[in-house]
């Protein structure tokens, strides 16, 4: 539409990630080529990361209803009703590449999501967890990944003032070139007060909030689904750098603008920011958004329609609000400090139509923009089942004496105090529970009422044997939720997996899926959210497959909590199980 | 009692402080926005709480030390009233002049997130009239810049006139050693003001006020500043 | 040898920091700032009295632990 | 007008970061570091061409909050 932006030629399109039979969808879509600002939204709209093109189809098998389920899969993070007019509100979503290209900065931006993600359903967040994969101890990179990701998780939620209160942390070599770095968020809400994303009324203002917008991540989204190669380490402006201070505000500023009756329709701008928050507000609500970026804040002179676009600065969301409420919305964030801005407004024709200084630099029909992402039905073979080992065949090398003391001085195996000791297990004065036992617990209101909450998986079954790994995984967060007296309520889940173009690994995929769905069903454990991370490979090798479940359970009281530790001698010691 | 709490942006254990103070003293304390420039009337007790005021971007407290509110917390010291600052409170106290010494990084270079013992040093002052003399307590720590440090001449005068609060100790009563996780001075926790009206303390009294999360040491401080005011 | 490493953001990277000074100075009335941006200096003292030996040890120092890349730049000035 | 701030601390202070740092170099195999001592710069953009003028802005700034005399010094320099 402008002759100054580039081209569409066909590497410009490859170079957005999108392959050639998704650009002829997008022709047909909408019967013209797509000018430079379009082109870019449909790569962000359309990678693994935003549409869940390889994963879907599996995920709709995954159980996700029960009587106490008030929202399931599809919204910023999944509610479930814990009785009292209270609401439970999670996520887990995964930050594994920014990590490993600058562990501090992708780890506390990768905590500050998950948070956005649950404030925005009008929940304060009570606790985080985080879920960590590095390499072999004695990989070169690997102590510096350690220290920086416990860094930044603990950075962020140390600053903006959530405990992280559990979580779980693995070696292996396989993770040397791509580790992992799943957060956790948990919040409470009042069941009667959610706020959900799909806006509603023609007309209405659409409203920027939170912090200036820049050329950060700019392809981020994109990078997300991108396979590693060893040019990664020099792609790298893309990483964003977290202001929890931001954060913090923002979090205060929303739930004031929510307790006012001020907002219609609310949501998060995560990867690709803009754009998914404005795309995903109008299709749910089947509006259109018109946006005039001139009026977003920005930090950078000169940004064009595509990169404000794009960017995935931190630290902002997009609101629908009553216009009646205008002048309060604004006098509560210019109290807190932070931009407030009309950046467009919702219309009648389902189009998502972008304009810079009155210049048209898109105009995309909007429920197809995100409805008709394509989705495969990818090739998968099952994974061969792993010949089983008599125990009688394993030498035993070593003594039981010396075998404990190996395994307990075993990095997989010894004390995670080094790393919970970073991060503020104990504000907000409700931690009954802290790190180092089965769940973390926390008192709800005061009390007697607790929550229970953990994250599991144990990726060397997952890759003996998908279906039995992702049983396991679920099976692992119920024992822990149900041995610290909690009882289980639901589910979320992060599938870390490998390239799903090869049909072993989208095999692995397959196995833990229909294994985590299996176990679900079973247990009456629903799963409420997550999120998928594919194509987690360096130079062509996968990383071990790994779904983390991330669970949470409710106690009636806590002081029947019970924890792991003993409490007197001369007691008799009890197996349960088999 | 009547106890004010200043909320800076960033402020993030104001709630914490708040619930200690309502089962401490009994009554909810006023909670005051940076940038208002009168406590209200009436105020016995300005409480500066832990968090990441303005996100301790430049120094720990520094740009909070400077916001409108911080003159009238100053006028309410000179003139004897109470003021107690803890964590990024007592760092804003040092960066505001109203206590000596620096809060810097802790000597691990890390976040510390703990259960800690402290040394009661004395209990003639209106901030620890509930506790024992020589009594050990245990709060919690929650800090990465805790690591006090002030010049030796203003160390000698601290001790010499018997302003330290508290000192890091472990469950028996040892001061120092690996008790002492950040690195300060002395094992200095805590200190108080010439006039032993103001105390900044970097552990957590507030998070343990309630047997059912972790003990009741904490409560006895909030409770006994309730008596003294 | 004495040497100074210094560190800045680079430039479009955000810098939170410099960010809440610049709203510090102005609540300070400090008037005219239009922008601060945060940055780190190292002064290192080398065992060397050899130049191209010293810039080879800058050099490592900042690429391998002092300076983060991705968002960073480096420059050293070797005194005298 | 441009002006950069130093800040480092005073000698005699001890500085946790930089010895961590003198550390960290040994164990990456840096060899003859023999200290480093870390302290901060800022890059400020000033809103006016008088040289005096931006001094007296440039001292007040230091004074009232960038640097914490207690343990650190500062200076500045007006860029050209
Ligand atoms: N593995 C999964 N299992 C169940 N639900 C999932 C999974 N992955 C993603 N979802 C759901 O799909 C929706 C879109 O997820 P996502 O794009 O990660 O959210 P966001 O918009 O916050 O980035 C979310 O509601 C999420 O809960």
């Amino acid at each position: 539409m402008t002759a100054h932006e580039p081209a569409i030629t066909p590497d410009l399109v490859a170079a957005h990630g999108l392959k050639p039979d998704e650009y002829e969808r997008i022709l047909s879509l909408i019967g013209r080529e797509p000018s430079f600002t379009e082109l870019g939204i449909f790569s962000a709209m359309w990678n693994e990361h935003c549409s869940y093109k390889s994963s879907k189809l599996w995920l709709k098998t995954l159980p996700i209803d029960g009587p106490h389920v008030i929202q399931g899969p599809g919204e910023n993070a999944g509610v479930v009703d814990i009785g009292d007019g209270d609401a439970v509100v999670f996520k887990m979503e995964s930050h594994n590449h920014p990590s490993f290209i600058e562990p501090y900065q992708g780890a506390a931006t990768g905590v500050g999501g998950i948070l956005r993600d649950v404030f925005t359903m009008g929940a304060r967040p009570v606790a985080a967890l985080n879920a960590l994969r590095f390499g072999a101890p004695e990989h070169p990179r690997t102590r510096h990944l350690v220290s920086g990701v416990v860094a930044g998780v603990g950075g962020y939620g140390n600053s903006f003032g959530v405990p992280t209160v559990g979580g779980l942390v693995g070696f292996h070599t396989r993770y040397d070139g791509n580790i992992l770095v799943n957060a956790m968020a948990v919040g409470l809400a009042k069941a009667d007060a959610i706020f959900y994303a799909k806006a509603s009324g023609v007309g209405l203002p659409v409203v920027y909030l939170g912090s200036k917008t820049g050329r950060d991540g700019i392809h981020g989204a994109t990078m997300a689904s991108a396979e590693f190669d060893e040019g990664s380490e020099e792609k790298r402006p893309t990483v964003q750098v977290g202001d929890p201070f931001a954060e913090k505000l923002l979090l205060e500023a929303c739930l004031e603008l929510m307790a006012s009756g001020s907002v219609v329709a609310i949501q998060d701008m995560g990867a690709a920011g803009l754009t998914c928050s404005a795309v995903e507000m109008g299709a749910k609500g089947d509006l259109g958004i018109r946006l005039d970026l001139e009026n977003v804040p920005v930090r950078e002179d000169g940004m064009t329609a595509y990169e404000m676009m794009l960017s995935e600065s931190q630290e902002r969301m997009l609101m629908v609000l009553h216009p009646e409420k205008e002048d309060v919305a604004r006098a509560i964030f210019v109290k807190w400090g932070l931009d407030f801005a009309v950046v467009g407004h919702t219309t009648d024709d389902l189009r998502f139509k972008v304009y810079l200084n009155g210049e048209l630099k898109a105009d995309l029909p909007i429920k197809e923009l995100g409805d008709e992402a394509p989705e495969y039905d990818r090739p998968w073979v099952e994974t061969p089942k792993a010949q089983a080992v008599a125990a009688a065949n394993v030498d035993a090398k070593v003594g039981t004496r010396e075998a404990l003391l190996t395994l307990i001085g075993s990095a997989e195996l010894s004390s995670r105090r080094w790393v919970w000791e970073q991060y503020d297990h104990i504000i907000l004065g409700d931690t009954v529970q802290k790190p180092g036992g089965d769940s973390a617990v926390i008192r709800v209101n005061g009390g007697p009422k607790g929550l229970a909450m953990t994250a599991d998986v144990t990726p060397r079954y997952c890759e003996a044997d998908p279906f039995e790994g992702g049983k396991q995984a679920v099976a692992e967060a119920w024992r822990n939720l149900t041995a610290v007296g909690a009882r289980p309520l639901a589910v979320t889940d992060n599938l870390n997996f490998g390239n799903p173009e090869k049909p072993e690994i989208m095999g692995q995929l397959v196995g833990c899926i229909k294994g985590i769905g299996e176990a679900c069903r079973a247990l009456d454990f629903p799963v409420v959210s997550g999120n998928v991370s594919l194509y987690n490979e360096t130079q062509g090798r996968a990383i071990l497959p790994t779904p983390t479940i991330g669970a949470v359970g409710v106690l009636d009281d806590i002081s029947k909590s019970a924890t792991i530790a003993f409490k007197r001698e001369g007691e008799a010691i009890l197996l349960i199980g088999d | 009692m009547n106890a004010a709490v200043i909320v800076f942006p960033g402020s993030n254990r104001e709630r914490d402080v708040a619930a200690a103070l309502r089962a401490g003293t009994g009554s909810a304390p006023a909670m005051v926005w940076h940038a208002d420039t009168d406590l209200p009337a009436g105020t016995d007790l300005v409480v500066l709480p832990g968090g990441f005021s303005y996100g301790d971007y430049l120094r720990c407290g520094a740009i909070a030390a400077r916001a409108p509110i911080m003159d009238a917390v100053r006028a309410h010291a000179a003139r004897g009233g109470l003021v107690l600052g803890i964590c990024n409170g007592f760092q804003i106290l040092v960066e505001s002049g109203l206590l000596p010494g620096i809060l810097t990084r802790n000597k691990n270079l890390r976040f510390i997130c703990k259960t800690q013992h402290l040394k009661v040093e004395r209990v003639d002052t209106r901030f620890t009239s509930g506790y024992q003399p020589g009594q050990v307590i245990e709060v919690a720590c929650a800090h990465g810049e805790g690591n006090y440090f002030a010049d030796p001449e203003t160390i000698e005068r601290l001790e010499g006139d018997g302003r330290v609060a508290f000192r890091y100790c472990d469950a028996a009563g040892n001061v120092g050693g690996l008790a002492n996780a950040n690195g300060s001075i002395n094992d200095i926790a805590g200190v108080y003001s010439e006039k032993l009206n103001v105390l900044g303390m970097m552990p957590h009294p507030e998070n343990l006020i309630d047997g059912a999360v972790g003990g009741t040491d904490g409560l006895v401080l909030f409770a006994g500043l309730a008596k003294a005011a | 040898m004495k040497a100074r490493v210094t560190v800045t953001l680079k430039t479009g990277v955000l810098d939170p920091q410099g960010k809440a000074i610049e709203g510090a100075l102005g609540s300070l009335g400090v008037p005219g700032v239009e922008s601060v941006r945060q940055g780190k200096l190292f002064d290192v003292e080398l065992a060397t009295d050899d130049r191209a030996e010293a810039e080879a040890t800058l050099k490592s120092m900042c690429e391998k632990l002092l300076a983060n890349t991705v968002i960073e730049s480096y420059r050293y000035d070797i005194a005298g």
